[in-house]
């Protein structure tokens, strides 16, 4: 709530817009005739940079102290870490 | 705004108007009172998983012989007192899950995490009350299911503690459909109960700490169940994960685990070890907690090396994540994986060894009074350095070809499991019975029943390292199937008897437990002179603890200083010298 | 966030995360969403790697314009969401209703299309154990313009999506209090715990939807 | 009761019987020095009355020794125990030369099919027994290891090998048998209602017995 008073209300309406034009960029570019690799890359790019408007934005991330983003992010390491792991089980 | 002295407000009218029995006892949303049914709850499933073992160690012991009143038992699980094959695994299954999930676990998560955390950080109660409250009435029906499982059709799941798939992904195999159903079932709804607790714990000891209580002035025993709290918050949903998707597989025809169709056997394994060894240090850092607090009261002397402590569970906390594979070394994992978690679980030794160390010294030059808590203390240390360096031999490589899935390895559950976690939990118990009940257990009766513990634990699993070095396999229903195991028998005797005489020394214990509920000498406020912040109110503490919110002057392991003349110095006693901390003093350590 | 009013008054409790309880308790309630998700989303991503011949090309079987209309009414639900929050951070009651309302009823429209998309694709014979015999998709495997054998990707594909349509469906239960209570005038300006908190909830299940539609419709 | 291991007879039994008495031999020093220091705190520095105990917070000096001295001995451990696992279970340890068997284990048996006369799998002189298997002394063998059903585990105490069978994975596991003789199988891992009995025997044969009776083995298999 408090930055409410710190700073004007975020320009939400701006922050839809680009979800939902990412989301239209997204469904171009998954049925381009590129190299797969390539088009996951992207996507995921695209993915993750909405997944941080979302965060940082609709989420007020941005407006949180240090120790509420640590909260926020502290459990990623660890998803990552197992799915990395149990590839390899493919990849040696 | 309301937030703001939310926590004291709900103190205070909660006194105001008088609570109906229900309210108070049945449906409280009092921690103290919640603390004590997650204790009569597992207390309860603890003695049945005991009578479990004492079936196991029977057929393992004198397979010849009707057990005793076996025939009692349905036809479906031990015709005429003989048990069956199939019933031999539910009994090991069960055996594990009761201990692990519904005795171990909730009593130091569910009733320490419950009972000390707010009285010793000074807050009037749980952040959440009522979420308190669900989390033990969420925790309820799944005891419930789980015992339900022994009396469906096909009998309880058969496939060991760790549920491997696909052994337990389809009835084939094993016949058991309904009984595996329930487990997976009630596995995931008290993983949602430990969710709740573990959400409620981190927000209290993060949010409620009492003006003076910094982080650096937390008991071990808090920071201990505040990383636990972290690891069941993280590591439970992977589990619940896990076992929705066999609960699919065994239901709905998925093939998450079903190799015919592009599913990964394997892939179990690794999700159910990745909340697994999580789970083990969730199920020992609570007990290392609350054991430091006891041997400093013990000892009278300040814990030794306060800090190093803390970063010790830290770290802990942390290697836990990534050492699963250790239970996985002879699966068909990837060896080069098999190679990195050796090292990384022989990295956990080190932390280990800080606290073990730690605590002796804290005992070096100390005045130590040997209370029953303290007896139970000193025990945990011996007990734990066994199962711990047991770990070693496991954790390198070569050696576990040999010793996996042998009975080193139930050696090893049972050092770290029952003379680690279970003997704190006795000494935490003794220590904190009187503020629960308001009542002393009786010393005489605690140490007998501690002597007779000892011997009798030692004789019953000791034994298990050489039969593990013989090669006993784990799991097995006959071993005088093998040639090379027929000379054991003996020792699988000898360990049988040992048993039957360590369950009937537990039953002094409960004998104690529940006559000094009624007829124990009054305690007084801080009958053990301790330091912490719950000896300072009645015992037991009126709903909402603190008649004013406590302010902290120090650390709580101040035994024996210099600046006064009696050997404890309470947290809350204010000395010339201290002066009032600033609120969000230190805070930013967090 | 650090409102003045919304932080405890001097000398009662030490600082500690710096927001009120019930927002602490919400983000970490997430900390174990996030697991949660990690298991199925994870399982996936593994079993994909590991065995690729049984999941379809983006548009063979699920139907991605159904979807993507549907990921635009969740991010359209997100915006009222937040713009509720909003409105009632400066005390407008009418707008704090509007908004949550909106967001109820695009989250419900949500689960409904949801809904759609299944049972259309189990008319078409993708189920969680594979194909239906007989039906559409089977036919199509039979001549090869579909993976033979699609075990593991339908177990995924509704574990995962049916999850996170789990996960909606208790936002909206949720979200359905929530505006009742504000049609109640129980949130202020000062004091919106509420709306705040079941807000993270909403834009996180979001969050989740954004990572799903990507690997799943569109990989 | 005893922590001697039984007789070893493969190649690689010795380096793990090595591993195993060297950490024995390390965790038995550290299981005295704490034990032993344990009773003799309790003895010492039991309660006595008018006495205060020594106030202290500790010694980073003592911190540090305690915490290299373990992290050292376990690292160590690790990277001997490395070298090890490598031989015997690492990426690619089959020696080129051994002698293949193909191996399908289901509840509740073994069936290892024998290469036969040529050496070779796949060729019209396999056959495969249930149960049993032979193979040459000082000669390593490879199994080629998969499950039918469920989760098994090749476990032959003698040759300190163990490994699991997991269904939809071929799993190649080797060892050289040192020692002519009979020794017990076992499965590991449990695997349902007869796991406790799902033994069978490994017969290790002198080179020529062995040739002479693989070859009168395949003849019987050929006539079939
Ligand atoms: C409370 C529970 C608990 C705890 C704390 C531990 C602690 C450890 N465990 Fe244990 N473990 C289990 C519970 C626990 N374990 C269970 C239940 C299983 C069986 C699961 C199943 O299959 O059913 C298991 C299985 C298990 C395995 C798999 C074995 C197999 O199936 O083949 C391994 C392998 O590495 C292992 C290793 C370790 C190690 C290295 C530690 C370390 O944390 C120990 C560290 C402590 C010390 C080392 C002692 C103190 C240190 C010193 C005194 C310093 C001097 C020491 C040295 C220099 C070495 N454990
Ligand atoms: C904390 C965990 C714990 C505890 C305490 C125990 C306790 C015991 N266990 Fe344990 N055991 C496990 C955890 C535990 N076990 C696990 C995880 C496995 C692996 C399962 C698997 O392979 O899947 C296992 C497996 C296992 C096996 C191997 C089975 C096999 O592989 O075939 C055996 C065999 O002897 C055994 C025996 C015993 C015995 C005799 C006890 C005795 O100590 C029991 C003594 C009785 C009690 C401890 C009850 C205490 C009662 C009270 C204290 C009364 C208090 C009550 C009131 C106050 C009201 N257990
Ligand atoms: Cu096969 Cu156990
Ligand atoms: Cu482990």
């Amino acid at each position: 709530m408090a930055d409410g008073q710190e700073h004007a209300h975020p320009n939400y309406w701006g922050v839809w817009a680009g979800l939902a034009v990412l989301t239209a960029f997204e469904l171009g570019v998954a049925f381009l005739p590129w190299s797969k690799q390539a088009i996951v890359l992207i996507l995921i790019g695209l993915a993750v940079w909405k997944a941080l408007l979302v965060a940082l934005y609709f989420m007020h991330l941005r407006w949180e102290g240090n120790r509420m983003r640590i909260f926020a992010i502290a459990p990623l390491p660890l998803a990552v870490i197992i799915v990395i792991a149990v590839i390899t089980e493919f990849r040696w | 705004m309301a937030t703001t002295a939310l926590p004291l407000e709900h103190a205070t009218h909660a006194e105001a108007h008088e609570l109906s029995f229900i309210q108070k006892y049945i449906f409280s949303t009092d921690h103290k009172i919640i603390g004590i049914q997650f204790l009569l709850m597992s207390m309860l499933f603890l003695v049945v998983g005991g009578l479990l073992a004492l079936m196991i160690r029977w057929q393992l012991g004198f397979p010849e012989t009707a057990i005793p009143g076996g025939a009692l038992l349905p036809e479906t699980m031990a015709p005429d007192g003989f048990l069956l094959p199939e019933f031999y695994n539910s009994l090991v299954t069960m055996h594990g899950t009761f201990m692990v999930f519904f005795a171990i676990m909730p009593l130091l998560v569910g009733v320490f995490g419950n009972f000390l955390i707010p009285l010793k950080i000074g807050a009037p109660d749980m952040a959440f009350p009522r979420l308190n409250m669900a989390s033990f009435w969420v925790a309820v029906p799944a005891g419930i299911m789980m015992l339900a499982g022994f009396f469906v059709e096909g009998g309880h799941s058969g496939a060991g503690w760790t549920v491997y798939a696909p052994l337990s992904a389809d009835p084939e195999w094993t016949g058991v459909s309904y009984g595996q159903q329930l487990w997976l079932l009630s596995i995931a709804v008290l993983g949602l109960s430990s969710i709740l607790g573990a959400t409620n714990y981190i927000t209290t000891v993060v949010n409620l700490r009492a003006p003076g209580m910094t982080w650096f002035r937390l008991p071990l025993s808090i920071w201990a169940l505040f990383i636990t709290a972290i690891l069941v918050l993280l590591a439970i949903p992977i589990l619940s994960g896990a076992a929705i998707m066999l609960f699919f597989d065994q239901t709905i025809g998925t093939h998450f685990f079903d190799a015919a169709t592009g599913g990964q056997p394997l892939l179990w394994q690794h999700l159910f070890w990745y909340f697994g060894h999580p789970e083990v240090y969730i199920l020992i850092l609570p007990a290392m907690g609350m054991v430091s607090d006891v041997i400093a009261n013990g000892s009278r002397k300040p814990i030794f090396g306060y800090h190093s402590m803390v970063y010790a569970i830290i770290a802990i906390g942390f290697l836990g994540w990534i050492v699963w594979g250790h239970h996985m070394f002879q699966s068909g994992m990837n060896p080069t994986l098999g190679m990195t978690f050796m090292i990384s679980t022989m990295l956990i030794a080190v932390p280990s060894a800080i606290k073990v160390f730690n605590w002796m010294g804290t005992m070096w030059r100390g005045n130590i009074r040997f209370h029953v808590p303290m007896l139970h203390a000193v025990a945990f240390v011996a007990m734990f350095v066994i199962g711990g360096l047991s770990g070693v031999f496991m954790a390198s490589t070569p050696v576990d070809i040999y010793i996996h899935d042998t009975y080193f390895i139930v050696a090893h559950i049972h050092y770290v499991l029952f003379g680690g976690s279970l003997f704190a939990i006795f000494a935490a118990v003794t220590f904190w019975y009187p503020k629960m009940f308001g009542r002393m257990m009786n010393p005489t009766m605690g140490k007998v029943h501690f002597w007779l513990t000892f011997l009798f634990y030692n004789l019953t699993f000791f034994p298990m390292h050489n039969l593990g070095v013989a090669g006993h396999m784990r799991r097995i229903y006959d071993p005088s199937q093998y040639e090379f195991l027929q000379p054991l028998a003996g020792i699988n005797q000898f360990i049988t008897v040992n048993a039957l005489l360590l369950f009937a020394s537990q039953l002094i214990f409960a004998v104690n437990f529940v006559v000094s509920w009624f007829r124990g000498k009054r305690a007084t406020e801080n009958p053990w002179e301790d330091n912490g912040l719950e000896w300072t109110v009645p015992s037991p503490p009126p709903h909402g603890n603190f008649a004013e919110v406590p302010t902290v002057y120090r650390g709580p392991y101040e035994f024996s200083s210099p600046d006064v003349s009696e050997d404890y110095l309470p947290q809350t006693t204010r000395l010339a010298t201290d002066r009032t901390p600033a609120a969000g003093s230190e805070g930013g350590s967090a | 966030m650090a409102h003045p009013v919304m932080m405890d008054p001097p000398r009662q409790r030490e600082v500690g995360a710096d927001v009120y309880n019930e927002k602490l308790g919400m983000w970490i309630f997430l900390g174990s969403e996030v697991m949660f998700f990690t298991a199925l989303i994870g399982s996936y991503i593994i079993l994909r790697v590991g065995y690729p011949q049984a999941f379809g090309e983006p548009g063979q079987i699920l139907n991605v314009p159904v979807t993507a209309s549907n990921t635009f009414l969740l991010i359209c639900s997100s915006v009222t969401m937040v713009k509720a929050f909003a409105a009632i951070q400066d005390g407008d009651q009418r707008g704090l209703r509007l908004y949550l309302l909106a967001t109820v009823v695009i989250g419900a429209a949500f689960v409904g299309v949801q809904a759609y998309e299944y049972t259309a694709l189990i008319h078409e014979g993708f189920i969680p154990s594979g194909y239906i015999e007989g039906r559409h998709f089977a036919e199509l495997a039979a001549q090869g313009e579909l993976p033979a054998n699609v075990g593991i990707y339908g177990s995924t594909f509704y574990t995962m999506t049916g999850f996170h349509g789990f996960h909606v469906s208790m936002g909206v239960i949720c979200m359905i209090f929530v505006t009742w209570k504000a049609f109640k005038g129980k949130y202020t300006a000062a004091d919106h715990r509420g709306v705040e908190v079941i807000g993270l909830y909403w834009h996180f299940v979001d969050l989740v939807w954004i990572i799903l539609f990507t690997i799943v419709y569109l990989i | 009761m005893s922590w001697i291991l039984p007789p070893g007879v493969s190649t690689f039994a010795s380096d793990i019987d090595f591993l195993y008495y060297l950490i024995l031999i390390i965790t038995g020093i550290a299981f005295v020095i704490v034990e032993a220091g344990l009773i003799l705190f309790i003895v010492k520095y039991r309660e006595r009355p008018g006495r205060k105990a020594y106030y202290t917070h500790g010694s980073t000096t003592a911190e540090i020794v305690w915490t290299a001295i373990p992290a050292i001995t376990v690292v160590t451990i690790g990277v001997l125990s490395g070298g090890v696992w490598k031989t015997v279970k690492g990426r690619n340890s089959v020696p080129p030369d051994a002698l293949p068997y193909g191996v399908l284990v289901k509840q509740f048996e073994w069936n290892f099919t024998h290469a036969g006369v040529d050496g070779a799998l796949g060729t019209g002189d396999d056959f495969t027994l249930r149960n049993r298997m032979h193979i040459p002394v000082d000669r390593p063998v490879v199994m080629r290891m998969t499950a039918e059903d469920v989760i098994h585990s090749f476990f032959v105490p003698a040759f300190r090998i163990k490994q699991d069978a997991v269904p939809g994975m071929e799993i190649a596991v080797w060892f050289e048998a040192t020692e002519p003789g009979e020794y017990e199988l076992a499965c590991a891992e449990l695997c349902g209602i007869g796991h406790s009995n799902m033994g069978g025997t490994v017969t290790v044969h002198t080179a020529e017995e062995y040739s002479r009776w693989v070859a009168e083995q395949s003849t019987t298999a050929a006539l079939r």
